[in-house]
């Protein structure tokens, strides 16, 4: 019982992230001729936006920027994050630790609304501008947990017998180190990706971030909020679209959280 | 060990001093990035390019970043904290106008999520992997899964807009006659906070539950109430109260966007309304409140945990 | 008195039988111990006093403590004995105390719940009860001291029964001794004390009544006659020869950059090709980091390590074929392996990248290395964390020998070995050194370093006090220490060594900062 | 346009009796720190509401932009527009002092004070020479021009031209002569002001008045939930969403605004009339006006101040005709050419305005790119990058437009219209005295403005505010006239 019940979850929370995801890739490619009225009016399956263009045509087009920005945020901060934290855990020279975190430690209390305004009013408009902003607002953290979570495990024993046996480094932080960072970073992700999700869209929302007249999801959410009374899909139809992904993608983080939890615990 | 404790404070005292030395100088080159200055802003169809220039030799614009930024910065040594480009006040003024807002709204979420928090922790802590766990577990993911301000869009539409119970906006209210203009920004701000902060706490119970210690106290006869609360919670607060600290940022982010739709005149608008008008001094001194809030905030956390759990101390 | 009566306890888990109709009992003023191999339900057995068990264990049976029935046919009946009645005191009293609460707390707030007597308790436990102490936070404390304040917590509960579980590893002789004087002194009160042990000489020194378990039955129980005999451990042999193979000159280990806080002071070692070197000391002194400057882990240190007459560098500066010459076997073994792999894949990584071994043979050697320590193939077929600790004791040293080395640092092995798993291990060492090997053995049983080792040094807060030959130290002490050592060793016997005075339980043999 | 929306207004309130008492929270755009106490520094809205209820001017204008006499109660000149007496009304301050002939030459002088760059009516009053300036009475003053100008009393009913106390220094205690006194103010929140017993006209029925700041959906919301009862400026979704239900009422002054695309005349490729011209004929007005103003508004004619004062009615309607279009293009050889349009966020509509357009001069052969900018910095941008871009123009007299926007000295020029020849003849046409004449050649100008200027005025937005059903007595007029935002005449019912 309680296992099927776990099982449809997790089909549940999938298809939640898939739906959004699929219609973000392929969408821009269908050949939906998208059908053109007047301001919220209810021509076409979810009916038209404040610009009189069809809303599931928007939906199709609109989710590039809306996910694209924030998961090629997240990448880039685990990129560079990923490598400054490995990198800091890794090294027997303390000055390159302290070289390459505390810099960061100095970049932590810079409201993260400042940066990304600041690029997003500079550099009006440009989505990856915006990424790279949202992208480098998350490196502290990131860089952070990475090294806290390799930390633990490249100066732990296994580590030293691994040497001990002559394995080579890149076995070494690949096959292990690498290994045991993943489980906090998969822990991490979930909250992380929301939370670019999250901020890219507050930047749109709030007029700082893409044109007011594009397609993106979070901008249809933020242009067409007054016309919720008018034309309700215009804005629930990408705020689900938007909602479905971040609530999936934290349930699916949570089942592997909570899968490797038992997994661990079940062999212990 | 123990005897580091001193240079430890001073060495944390002395990172302060430099982070904000640095975020005050990163905030000034960020801010001279933007296009456009103080003046120029203001060359719309009522001032000529004439009236421009001479505006922007009255606010000192036409020297050099470098010159302005040390005497910003001689300014702020004195404990001025400049003036305001846009509105002439000082900026002092403008930080102590927008901070009340901004503080009551982000203390009062705060007095609902905290206890709330902790207590659901609690419970799916003690309750790991049951049912109850996982129903709470799927709400608060789900509350915290969806943007802030489709939150409140959809809030104000309902509650303020269809249904008429609640004020939409702070917009001719005053917070004294009418305590319910802080329900609908609490409501957005609880969602994502209640979740992290709970999950930190149930983690923390799980740990703790599951550490020999409570075992050992269980089978020295120690009562289930007692137990939770005197011998679980002060482990189990901790990851909470380290999360806590690190969602002052994140509480940040969704405020702004609460402030803009309840129209609340709070720290947030006041900072990006600082950038939108390039009131550099206004900017800078919001930042500087803002980090020596968040140095502040940290070092309180890592104080409070120290309190909670000595142990954690000789971690660091 | 009888205290507790055990008729007929079980514990199945599924299928599972693992503790098969035990009965046994517990009378006032007598430590009755309960014995046996590792897995055999010890531990299982003297929850059930509490009614306690783990996770999908079911209690059956009948376990009547104190007039109250704590286990019946339905299972547990009451929990109410926990600490009023019954105190436990379990195998790593260390993790069993709260870090974020003082200790005095936690002892007054027991004393409150059991009408106890913290201060008593405290005074029972051998403790300093002045109030700064009882202000302090564990963290605050020696191992030795969080023992016995988890003992007198314990005690602060006022049981009438104390179930100790393991309660002497890890412990060097001098400090286990004063366990055992302080344990008679509880008895005499006419506390009623269970004690689960595989240390037969510490069940010698104590107990009155004894059972023994096997595979969750009981085989034997009585006076302390039924026990075992000694077994004989098989001596290594002599087959060393004179040519020094590794060399130290004056190593000098600190853990801190520049020097700060040394721990190994100035030590000068050698040890020659298919001999055996036994380094002894006090929990703390030094012991295991000065093998790991020899195994090249330890990089803080002066002074020069020569092997073959060549300077041994640092661990990551030796070649391959330095590699595979100086092996290490750790202290925390269990910390040692990667949890994700299987244990036999991880054992045979050595002989694949030290000896270059293709990795189906490297398997194979691996399998039949761990077959003869004891270990069978399917077990170590699983990852780490489903070996028992003994186990995985022994798949650490597989996992060293694997490499074929000439200098073998064993670090305390047999910690969690009964006799048998000591006496494969034994073997194993004693062919490689008839091959030639030659062995470094920390330990702090003397009574087993003076049957390995040719050679023993004595260390004391990281210096070296005294060397020499096994039988000259344990019969002709010249040292201090060591004289309290090998009398401290003695507890099995009859008449038990005299107990040092009781400032003297708070010295530890650790170097100075 | 769209249905007329109850244009409010006394004559709707049908028999409802005015009644007194009460408090008016009106909500304006608002704007943060910039918000301004000193009448003469304005230029926000919100500013103008707050200084109107406080403060007024010598003259005013009506509802098409055509003086109307306020505090001076009537004015005439000496023949050739030079110097020109005005006549006080009998008006107290509220600090009980009259209005006297000093008040206004003070006004006047801190209104073009050098040292005060900010004042904002400085430059339109650049003509006033004060030294032979004088007052002739108590009630009469005389001002002196150095040149002829028969539009001045336009310009004294400008923005941040109001008159304030003799020796007035203190701009945070206000003290004026409107119809409100000043109770507190604080910038970017609220302004709070309570009724004038002693005003010179009618005093207000209403006996407090709260000007509060917010953004669009806030004061949407406000008006909606009954947290305030007048909201300015109101979008035509708002309008549309508020008409559904019954609390709020929108008020439309038609066609009372201009959008419009500008094109630089002396840049590729609207250097060349053709290129212009076939832009003008390729915009889909109906579309636009459908779709960016919702129907709110009624299409351009490529001419500000439709219903104004001197607006030349008599012109044709410009239609759309896109095979004509093709022609001009083809000749210029524009056709498969790329062209950027610069637009920005900086007002409603400006991006979406641009993005529909670039589809529709697509059909003609030409891409038209649009790319964005700040919306913080485009006013200054707009006459420097792109060579077409959005405009948007409020209500002011179409002289005044003319002086601003179109003359080879034009602060703000943004179509780089630069022609002496036209320079000299609106000179001249602003001497005229005879209103007829002076109208005749205004005319002129327009035309050949329609035809060659590169003001593509595609659309007149309605002006929209929002009032609580309660409220009575609000006008539909277009912004910076007399009875816009007057407070002083509406009621509570
Ligand atoms: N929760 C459990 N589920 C299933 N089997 C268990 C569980 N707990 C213990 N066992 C098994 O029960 C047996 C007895 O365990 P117990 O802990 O009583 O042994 P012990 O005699 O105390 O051994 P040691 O000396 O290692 O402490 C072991 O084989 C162990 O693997
Ligand atoms: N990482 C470390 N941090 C702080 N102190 C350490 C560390 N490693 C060792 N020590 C200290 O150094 C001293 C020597 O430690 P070492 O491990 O060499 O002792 P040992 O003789 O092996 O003891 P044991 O018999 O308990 O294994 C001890 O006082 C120990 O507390
Ligand atoms: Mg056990
Ligand atoms: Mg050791
Ligand atoms: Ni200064």
């Amino acid at each position: 019982m309680i296992a099927r019940a776990r099982s449809v979850r997790g089909w549940v929370a999938a298809v939640m992230v898939l739906l959004p995801l699929v219609v973000a890739v392929i969408g821009p490619f269908l050949p939906y001729d998208a059908a053109k009225g007047l301001p919220y009016s209810s021509e076409g399956l979810l009916g038209t936006d404040g610009l009189g263009r069809d809303v599931l045509g928007l939906l199709l087009v609109g989710g590039r920027t809306a996910l694209g920005m924030a998961a090629g945020a997240v990448v880039l901060a685990y990129l560079m994050g990923g490598l400054i934290g490995l990198t800091a855990a890794s090294t027997r020279h303390r000055w390159l630790d302290e070289g390459l975190m505390r810099p960061l430690d100095v970049l932590l209390p810079l409201p993260s609304l400042l940066v990304i305004s600041v690029v997003a009013v500079g550099w009006s408009a440009s989505a990856l501008a915006i990424t790279v902003a949202v992208a480098m607002v998350n490196v502290p953290t990131v860089a952070r947990l990475v090294r806290a979570a390799a930390l633990d495990a490249a100066s732990g024993p296994v580590v030293e017998a691994l040497r001990m046996q002559r394995e080579s480094w890149a076995r070494i932080q690949l096959g292990y180190v690498g290994r045991s960072v993943l489980g906090p970073v998969a822990a991490d992700l979930g909250t992380r990706i929301t939370l670019a999700v999250f901020l890219v869209a507050s930047v749109n929302f709030l007029g700082l971030g893409l044109s007011p007249t594009a397609p993106d999801w979070a901008v249809s959410v933020s242009r067409n909020r007054e016309g919720l009374l008018l034309q309700p899909w215009s804005v629930l139809a990408p705020a689900l679209l938007l909602v479905s992904f971040t609530l999936g993608f934290n349930l699916l983080a949570d089942r592997i959280v909570h899968r490797s939890r038992r997994l661990v615990e079940s062999a212990s | 060990m123990r005897l580091l404790a001193v240079p430890y404070a001073v060495q944390r005292t002395l990172l302060a001093v430099v982070q904000l030395a640095v975020l005050s100088v990163l905030v000034f080159v960020l801010t001279s990035l933007l296009p456009g200055d103080a003046a120029e802003l203001r060359f719309t169809e009522t001032l000529t390019p004439e009236q421009v220039a001479g505006l922007r030799i009255e606010l000192g614009l036409d020297r050099p970043a470098p010159e302005r930024f040390v005497h910003w910065l001689g300014d702020v040594l004195t404990g001025d904290l400049g003036t305001s480009l846009i509105s002439g006040g000082p900026v002092a003024g403008i930080v102590r106008h927008s901070i009340g807002a901004t503080l009551v709204l982000t203390l009062a979420t705060l007095a609902v999520v905290v206890p709330l928090a902790v207590a659901l922790g609690i419970v799916m802590g003690t309750r790991e992997n049951g049912r109850i766990d996982r129903a709470i577990t799927s709400v608060t993911l789900a509350l915290s899964a969806i943007p802030d301000f489709v939150i409140a869009v959809v809030l104000v539409a309902v509650f303020s807009l269809k249904l008429g119970w609640l004020p939409a906006t702070w917009i001719g209210g005053d917070l004294l006659s009418s305590p319910a203009l802080l329900i609908l920004p609490i409501a957005v701000l609880f969602g994502r906070t209640v979740c992290l902060l709970s999950r930190q706490v149930r983690a923390g119970t799980v740990a703790a539950l599951n550490a020999e210690y409570i075992t050992q106290a269980r089978r020295l006869g120690v009562p289930r109430r007692r137990l939770l609360l005197r011998h679980v919670l002060p482990n189990a607060a901790v990851p909470g109260v380290q999360e806590l600290a690190r969602t002052g940022d994140t509480l940040l982010g969704g405020v702004l966007v609460v402030e803009a739709i309840f129209a609340i005149p709070g720290f947030a608008t006041a900072l990006v309304d600082g950038v939108e008008t390039r009131d550099i001094p206004t900017v800078q001194g919001l930042t500087l409140v803002l980090a020596v809030a968040a140095l502040l905030i940290n070092l309180a956390a890592d104080l409070t945990c120290n309190r909670l759990v000595p142990r954690t101390a000789l971690l660091r | 008195m009888t205290l507790v009566r055990v008729t007929g306890l079980s514990a199945t888990a599924g299928s599972a039988v693992l503790v098969d109709r035990v009965s046994f009992e517990v009378m006032a003023g007598e430590v009755t111990a309960l014995v046996g191999a590792s897995g055999s339900g010890k531990t299982t057995s003297a929850l059930a006093l509490l009614g306690e068990h783990g996770a999908g264990i079911r209690l059956d049976g009948r376990v009547e403590v104190d007039g109250e029935v704590v286990v019946d046919g339905n299972g547990v009946t009451t929990a109410e004995v926990r600490g009023r009645v019954v105190a436990y005191m379990p195998q790593h009293p260390g993790s069993a105390l709260n870090p974020a609460r003082r200790i005095g707390t936690t002892l007054r707030e027991l004393a409150k719940l059991h009408n106890g007597d913290a201060a008593d308790a405290v005074r029972a436990a051998q403790l300093p009860g002045d109030r700064a102490t009882l202000k302090r936070f564990p963290y605050q404390f020696s191992g030795g001291q969080r023992q016995r304040i988890a003992l007198a917590q314990t005690l602060t509960c006022r049981p009438k029964v104390l179930v100790l579980d393991e309660p002497s590893t890890g412990l060097d002789s001098i400090t286990r001794l004063h366990l055992v004087h302080e344990l008679r002194e509880l008895a005499s009160t006419g506390l009623g004390i269970l004690l689960l042990s595989h240390d037969l000489d510490l069940v010698r020194a104590l107990a009155t009544r004894v059972v023994v378990l096997d595979a969750g039955q009981v085989i034997a129980s009585g006076a302390t006659d039924v026990l075992p005999d000694r077994e004989d451990l098989p001596t290594l042999g002599t087959s060393a020869s004179s040519t020094p193979l590794l060399r130290a000159r004056k190593v000098t280990a600190s853990l801190r950059p520049r020097g700060r806080d040394v721990v190994v002071r100035d030590v000068d070692l050698t040890v020659p090709a298919g001999s055996c070197l036994g380094i002894v000391g006090r929990s703390g002194s030094g012991k295991t980091t000065l093998a790991r400057c020899l195994a090249g882990l330890h990089e803080r240190y002066t002074g020069t390590v020569l092997l073959d007459d060549a300077p041994l560098p640092v661990l990551r500066k030796r070649t391959g074929e330095q590699h595979r010459r100086v092996q290490y076997v750790w202290q925390e073994v269990r910390g040692s392996f990667d949890e994700r792999r299987p244990v036999d894949q991880q054992v045979a990584r050595t002989a694949e990248r030290l000896r270059g071994l293709a990795p189906g043979p490297a398997h194979a050697e691996a399998v039949s290395t761990l077959a003869r320590l004891g270990v069978a193939a399917i077990t170590a077929a699983r990852p780490p964390s489903r070996l028992s600790g003994g186990e995985l004791q022994r798949a650490a040293l597989a996992r060293a020998v694997l490499a074929n080395p000439d200098v073998l640092i064993c670090d305390e092995i047999t910690t969690a070995l009964d006799d048998h798993g000591t006496a494969l291990v034994l073997e194993l060492l004693a062919e490689l050194k008839s091959r030639g090997t030659a062995l470094i053995w920390i330990g702090h049983d003397l009574g087993l370093v003076a049957a390995v080792a040719d050679r023993v040094l004595v260390l004391d807060a990281g210096h070296v006090v005294e060397q020499g030959p096994p039988a000259t130290l344990t019969t002709a002490p010249q040292h201090e220490l060591t004289r309290r050592l090998v009398a401290a060793a003695r507890i099995g016997d009859p008449e038990s060594p005299p107990l040092v005075s009781s400032a003297e339980t708070y010295s530890r043999s650790e170097p100075r900062r | 346009g769209a249905d007329s929306g109850a244009g409010g207004g006394a004559g709707s309130g049908a028999a409802a009796q005015p009644k007194q008492g009460g408090r008016l929270r009106a909500v304006y755009a608002g704007g943060g720190a910039k918000e301004v106490l000193d009448p003469h520094v304005q230029s926000l809205f919100v500013d103008i509401a707050r200084h109107k209820a406080m403060y007024e001017k010598l003259v005013e204008l009506g509802p098409d932009l055509k003086p109307v006499p306020r505090l001076a109660s009537k004015w005439d000149h000496d023949g050739t527009a030079t110097t020109w007496r005005f006549t006080l009304r009998d008006a107290t301050f509220h600090d009980g002092g009259n209005l006297v002939a000093e008040d206004v030459l003070y006004s006047l002088s801190r209104i073009v004070d050098p040292a005060v760059p900010e004042r904002v009516a400085q430059s339109s009053l650049a003509t006033l020479d004060l030294k032979r300036s004088k007052a002739i009475g108590p009630a009469t003053v005389e001002l002196v021009l150095t040149a002829p100008n028969a539009e001045f009393p336009a310009l004294l009913a400008g923005i941040g031209t109001q008159i304030v106390r003799n020796g007035f220094k203190d701009p945070s205690k206000p003290v004026g002569t409107g119809a409100f006194r000043y109770v507190s103010f604080e910038a970017g929140r609220s302004m709070i002001a309570s009724r004038y017993d002693d005003y010179w006209d009618e005093p207000a029925r209403i006996e407090e008045l709260h000007i509060l700041s917010a953004d669009a959906e806030a004061r949407a919301n406000a008006v909606q939930g009954g947290q305030a009862e007048y909201a300015n400026d109101m979008t035509a979704t708002f309008a549309r969403t508020a008409e559904a239900g019954k609390t709020v009422r929108i008020v439309a002054a038609k066609a009372s605004t201009m959008q419009a695309f500008v094109m630089k005349v002396d840049q590729p490729p609207f250097d060349n009339p053709d290129v212009r011209l076939a832009f003008k004929l390729l915009a889909d007005r109906q579309r636009l006006v459908d779709v960016v103003l919702a129907g709110r508004g009624e299409v351009g004619n490529d001419l500000f101040g439709k219903g104004y004062q001197y607006y030349p009615a008599g012109l044709p309607q410009r239609e759309r005709d896109v095979d004509r279009a093709k022609a001009l293009l083809a000749k210029a050889g524009l056709i498969g050419k790329q062209v950027e349009i610069f637009t920005a966020d900086a007002s409603a509509g400006f991006v979406e305005a641009a993005t529909l357009f670039a589809e529709q001069v697509a059909e003609a052969g030409v891409r038209l790119k649009v790319s964005t900018g700040s919306p913080q910095t485009y006013a200054k941008d707009l006459l420097t990058k792109g060579a077409i871009g959005n405009h948007r123009s409020g209500a002011m007299t179409i002289p005044q437009y003319f002086t601003d926007r179109l003359l080879s000295q034009s602060p703000f020029n943004v179509t780089h219209w630069r022609r002496p020849a036209f320079d000299s003849a609106f000179a001249a046409a602003r001497a005229v005295t005879s209103e007829q004449e002076r109208s005749a050649k205004y005319g002129v100008l327009q035309k050949t403005l329609r035809d060659e200027g590169g003001i593509l005025a595609w659309g007149l937005p309605d002006y929209l505010v929002a009032v609580s059903a309660k409220v009575q007595g609000v006008q539909a007029v277009p912004p910076n006239t007399l009875d816009q935002g007057r407070f002083d005449k509406v009621w509570l019912a």
